[in-house]
């Protein structure tokens, strides 16, 4: 199969996308039981995300007074493709890529980057105070993210000797990332949060915002903007998976279940942390970002240059 | 044939950059119009790289300094706005016709 | 379709719950029942819960709230909650009532009623509600430009009732643009009743001011229902149990706790923190001193909270609260504590629990203590009963006859603790207050609350005050926004 | 001609056209947000035609820098126009005529130029790595003009610190400074366009002229 061709491509990713989203609520979900000390009942946890697919989907549209109604329906279609765009980049089994072209990562970084402006535009759009604050919120935590995340995957590029994302996988042979350059994966974990604004980093859609972003969203835009934020999200797993965990290598599964798993414990340790760490102050961040999460990134760079020397 | 068209479309981006950064008044969009001619050069650059110039290696570098000269630009237009701002509450052009703050 | 109405009739239940007079407790219980979801966004729920008895002022802001959900919509009234029935003729109820013919009359807590609702609406078996306010001529936005946001002489003022921003300094010096904004009565993050009117730079807020407060506009109605601190207004003619008492303060604080956690985005914690104070005993003890002490070093709650806030003695003086003394003093290390003096817990050996820091952290960690602490003195206490009559030491502070309450003091401390923090900092300030709207309406409406028992209101009322809202005045979590039908 | 090759000469043709096209929407649309985010567009287009003609890295790295510098912008934009989250509309322009006629003739001569000269027709070999002869430029015979650059970017972060920060070398900014002038009727400038927003406090909502 010549998965880089347009319709399998598309499916391929598409596919990955839907079934990784399906996957994170039923674990959020799971997870949120089990922190608020409820009784996990299999069957709801399973069902949980269509019945609430299938409700948004009956709930009626609303509209604030004079949107930016293009902008607005734009937004969640931009998180939605650039997700696509950084899960294509990933070999998800040995020779199964759709697009593992020679520069990945930094096509990673840029749709990570283009994220930002949906997240803003979605909040800008909806002409109203909250969402509007919410972006705000957005663009100044990404700002503060962005660098550290780039220079981990600076980082992680260096033993490759390659900016695609398929040589970083088989860089990993004898060795994962995660143990060669241990303060790549926390801090790609952290700049991830804030691109899907999960847990404590969710301050865009905050409970003290009251959503956020979404707050003017009802019905079948709540739906979408949900799934287009899970959708980044397991694009962050599914990349974290390839760079740091040594993506599809390992021994006696076939390599697509390794990668399967190994995006699924990322996805799980994301959705526990957003359980149990609370959200954090947006004036904080911004100073750890750049006096610690940024120099810490650097001496991944420097401590993984001299490694690959 | 390709590489004409291509000029003609960076010459465009340039022209509309030189507009933008004459006719508008404040200072923001100003730099909107110095970053569309810069856009424009970048274009040309490429092209002309891509093109005619067999790929060679030098022609990425002039991308690279065109990109740091944009870097430069946004930063320091940034900081003057805000500079000129706090002393002076103005955001656009006519608003800094004395010389004494 | 009918595949997509059968899942869509077994999700969980989003709802956004009113909380009118004498509701909170029933309508923070709403968080805890399966198969039902609070949502912060009357955008995002199916099901209006009206809990309790709506004052006049609290109609408008309801019906704003009601028209803003999408649909298909149903509205839900829980009476009882605060001893309020159907035909008790608090007039805001009636008048939802005739604006709302189609509102369904339950018992609090009624789960089975309210998923019946819910599934009947989903089926089509019941019409989705109609808008309440109908009659109402807004002045629509006329702007011009091919988005309709401008138009000729637009430079500030309040055109079409919408006010535009204003320039003021801001704190880095800079003149930048401040929204005039009104948020509540319903804010989700903010205690129920509660209305700022602030300046927006940003996400900073500039300006705040306490809007009236919408649970003391029925002039001549009695005016609340059971309080959360009732068991503790209660001692001034009953004789309690000490362990009663302490049990029901580290209830409080447990549920305050939960409501914390809630705004600080954990709410699957909020949730278990909810539950054992809905089931709490003595007995609970161990349980509760683990939870305070995992409160008090978590790093993220830390990060979060510390050095927001802060009240010192200077501002606890200003408004009176050293007289009251209660957890936000003890947290500013102003150890008033009217156990300290009280007979009935002479064999006990209390002393009170101190913070010093004055920040939101120290009001969370000394709230955890203080619950510990509780259970273990309702332990040691057996059966000490307390005669009534003496000052008590409530949840918020010192109860004591021919006194107002506490909440109305820590709602002066408002304006000048929020200026210029930013949002998530302020939403995080007021929480850690833990305001009550109705016991700072009841202390305003009375004066001091014993008189209540000789009749009528005393003096010249402050009641007449009921906000006058013109225009869409923004209420919800949806300031600028409208359904269009 | 190939079909994929077809394919990359339709798509560079489409972002040509679209990155003009932005362009210009950049200056003809009423909202400062609007504007910052058609230049992004814009910059995008061109980036995509960099992909396509084998400068991937940067064209990407184009991208992903123009993202977060436009919605910089757009937010410097809605501070700083005293326009209520950028939403009105806006005109504010001087000097039109001369700044269309300066327009046309850059484009004209540029273009005449393009058309006109003769350019060598040497491709770029598509077995090449653009991307690592690059790298290998950069930290190899070009070391020098990198770190310049780089030294260059330093000073200038440090530079607009110091700039835009509220104490600079003379002592606190606001202290000695004064509003411009707050005269609406004062003629704008050379052009003398009537410039409502003129003076520091009049310049909320929208304009029409």
């Amino acid at each position: 199969m010549n998965w880089s061709a347009p319709l399998p491509g598309v499916v391929l990713v598409g596919t990955v996308l839907v079934a990784g989203a399906y996957v994170a609520s039923v674990l959020d979900a799971g997870a949120a039981r089990l922190v608020a000390g409820r009784p996990l009942r299999v069957g709801e946890l399973v069902a949980g995300p269509w019945r609430e697919a299938a409700l948004l989907a009956r709930i009626r549209r609303s509209t604030t007074e004079r949107p930016d109604a293009q902008t607005w329906a734009l937004a969640p279609a931009l998180l939605a493709a650039m997700a696509g765009v950084a899960v294509a980049t990933v070999p998800l089994a040995p020779g199964v890529a759709v697009a593992d072209v020679d520069d990945g990562i930094v096509l990673f970084g840029a749709a990570m980057a283009v994220v930002m402006v949906g997240a803003f535009l979605h909040g800008w759009s909806s002409n109203s105070v909250f969402p509007l604050v919410g972006g705000y919120r957005f663009v100044a935590l990404a700002l503060s993210y962005e660098m550290p995340l780039a220079l981990v995957l600076i980082a992680a590029a260096l033993p490759a000797q390659s900016l695609s994302v398929g040589a970083i996988v088989e860089s990993q042979q004898g060795l994962w990332n995660v143990v060669r350059q241990p303060l790549g994966l926390p801090l790609f974990l952290v700049a991830g949060m804030g691109l899907a604004f999960w847990g404590p980093l969710g301050m865009s859609d905050g409970a003290d915002l009251a959503g956020g972003t979404g707050v003017e969203a009802s019905g079948p835009d709540r739906l979408a903007w949900a799934l287009a934020r899970h959708f980044v999200l397991v694009a962050v797993a599914v990349m974290g998976a390839a760079v740091f965990l040594g993506g599809w290598q390992g021994p006696g599964l076939p390599g697509a279940l390794w990668m399967a798993i190994k995006t699924l414990v990322l996805l799980a340790v994301v959705v526990g942390v957003g359980h149990r760490v609370a959200r954090i102050r947006l004036e904080r961040f911004v100073v750890v970002a750049w006096a610690v999460l940024i120099p810490l990134a650097l001496v991944d760079v420097f401590a993984s240059g001299a490694l690959a020397l | 044939m390709e590489l004409q068209l291509l000029l003609v479309v960076s010459a465009a981006l340039f022209g509309i950059g030189v507009y933008g950064a004459l006719s508008q008044q404040t200072f923001v969009m100003i730099m909107m119009g110095i970053e569309l001619m810069l856009n424009g050069a970048m274009l040309a650059g490429v092209a002309l790289w891509g093109v005619s110039g067999a790929g060679a290696p030098k022609g990425q570098l002039l991308i690279v300094i065109i990109l740091t000269v944009m870097a430069v630009e946004a930063a320091l237009g940034f900081a003057l706005v805000i500079g000129i701002f706090r002393t002076r509450q103005a955001d656009m052009t006519e608003m800094l016709d004395e010389l004494q703050g | 379709m009918g595949l997509l109405s059968a899942a869509a009739g077994r999700a969980e239940v989003p709802v956004f719950p009113v909380v009118g007079v004498g509701g909170r407790q029933a309508a923070e219980a709403l968080w805890l029942m399966p198969g039902i979801r609070v949502v912060d966004s009357p955008r995002a729920a199916v099901l209006l819960v009206v809990v309790g008895r709506l004052t006049r002022a609290l109609l408008h802001p309801t019906m704003l709230v009601h028209d803003q959900l999408p649909g298909p919509r149903a509205t839900l009234w829980w009476p009882g909650a605060g001893g309020a029935t159907p035909d008790d003729g608090a007039q805001g109820t009636e008048d939802l009532l005739a604006a709302l013919p189609d509102v369904v009359t339950t018992v609090p807590g009624d789960t089975a009623g309210l998923l019946a609702v819910f599934a009947d609406l989903l089926s089509g078996r019941r019409p989705s509600g109609r808008p309440a306010l109908v009659d109402v001529e807004y002045p629509r936005w006329r702007g011009v430009g091919p988005h309709g946001h401008g138009g000729e002489g637009m430079m500030g003022g309040v055109p079409f009732g919408r006010p535009l921003a204003e320039m003021a300094d801001d704190p880095d010096g800079l003149m930048l643009d401040q929204l005039p904004l009104r948020v509540g009565p319903f804010f989700p993050a903010w205690p129920p009743g509660l209305i700022l009117d602030v300046g927006l730079q940003g996400d900073v807020l500039r300006g705040v001011a306490v809007g009236d407060n919408p649970y003391r506009s029925w002039p001549g109605d009695e005016p609340v229902g059971p309080l959360d601190t009732a068991l503790f207004l209660a001692t001034r003619t009953m004789a309690t149990t000490v362990a009663a008492l302490e049990v029901a303060r580290a209830r409080h604080h447990l549920r305050w706790l939960s409501r914390t956690l809630r705004g600080h985005g954990l709410a699957a914690r909020a949730q278990r923190v909810g539950a054992l104070a809905q089931s709490l005993s003595v007995d609970d003890r161990p349980v509760v001193e683990a939870l305070a002490r995992r409160l008090g070093r978590d790093a993220g709650l830390a990060a979060a909270t510390s050095g927001v806030g802060i009240v010192d003695r200077a501002a606890l003086e200003r408004v009176g609260i050293d007289r009251y003394g209660g957890p936000v003093a003890r947290a500013a290390g102003l150890g008033i504590d009217a156990r300290t003096h009280d007979p009935a817990y002479a064999d006990l050996g209390f002393a009170p629990v101190i913070h010093h820091e004055g920040d939101a952290r120290a009001r969370l960690r000394q709230r955890a203590a203080e619950a510990a602490q509780a259970l273990s003195l309702a332990e040691r206490a057996g059966e000490i009963v307390r005669p009534p009559g003496r000052p008590v030491e409530g949840p918020r502070g010192v109860l004591a006859p021919r006194e107002p309450l506490p909440s109305s003091a820590l709602l002066a401390l408002l304006p000048d603790l929020l200026d210029g923090l930013e949002w998530g900092d302020a939403v995080t300030t007021v929480a850690s207050l833990d305001l009550d709207l109705e016991e700072a309406a009841l202390d305003q409406s009375v004066a001091t609350w014993p008189a209540r028992t000789s009749g009528g209101p005393t003096g010249a009322s402050t009641t007449g005050a009921a906000p006058t809202s013109t225009g869409p005045a923004p209420t919800g979590p949806a300031p600028t926004s409208r359904v269009t039908p | 001609m190939t079909d994929a090759a077809l394919v990359a000469d339709v798509a560079i043709w489409l972002f040509g056209g679209g990155s003009v096209v932005a362009a210009w929407l950049v200056f003809r649309t009423d909202s400062m947000v609007r504007a910052a985010y058609w230049l992004l567009a814009s910059f995008v287009a061109v980036g995509m035609v960099m992909v396509l003609l084998q400068a991937r890295f940067l064209g990407l790295v184009l991208v992903l820098m123009m993202a977060g510098e436009m919605t910089i912008m757009a937010a410097f934009m809605v501070m700083f126009m005293m326009n209520p989250a950028g939403l009105n509309p806006m005109s504010m322009v001087h000097q039109h005529t001369t700044a269309k006629v300066a327009g046309v003739v850059a484009f004209a001569g540029l273009a005449f130029v393009g058309l006109v000269a003769e350019f060598p027709d040497r491709p770029v070999d598509p077995a090449s790595e653009p991307t690592a002869e690059l790298g290998e430029e950069l930290l190899g015979d070009s070391m020098l003009i990198f770190e310049t650059a780089g030294v260059t970017l330093l000073a200038t972060m440090i530079g607009a610190i110091a700039i835009a920060g509220k104490r600079g070398r003379f002592g606190n900014a606001q202290e000695g400074s004064a509003p411009p002038p707050v005269d609406p009727d004062a003629p704008a400038g050379p052009d003398a366009h009537p410039s409502p927003m003129h003076g520091g406090h009049g310049g909320h909502g929208g304009m029409h002229h």
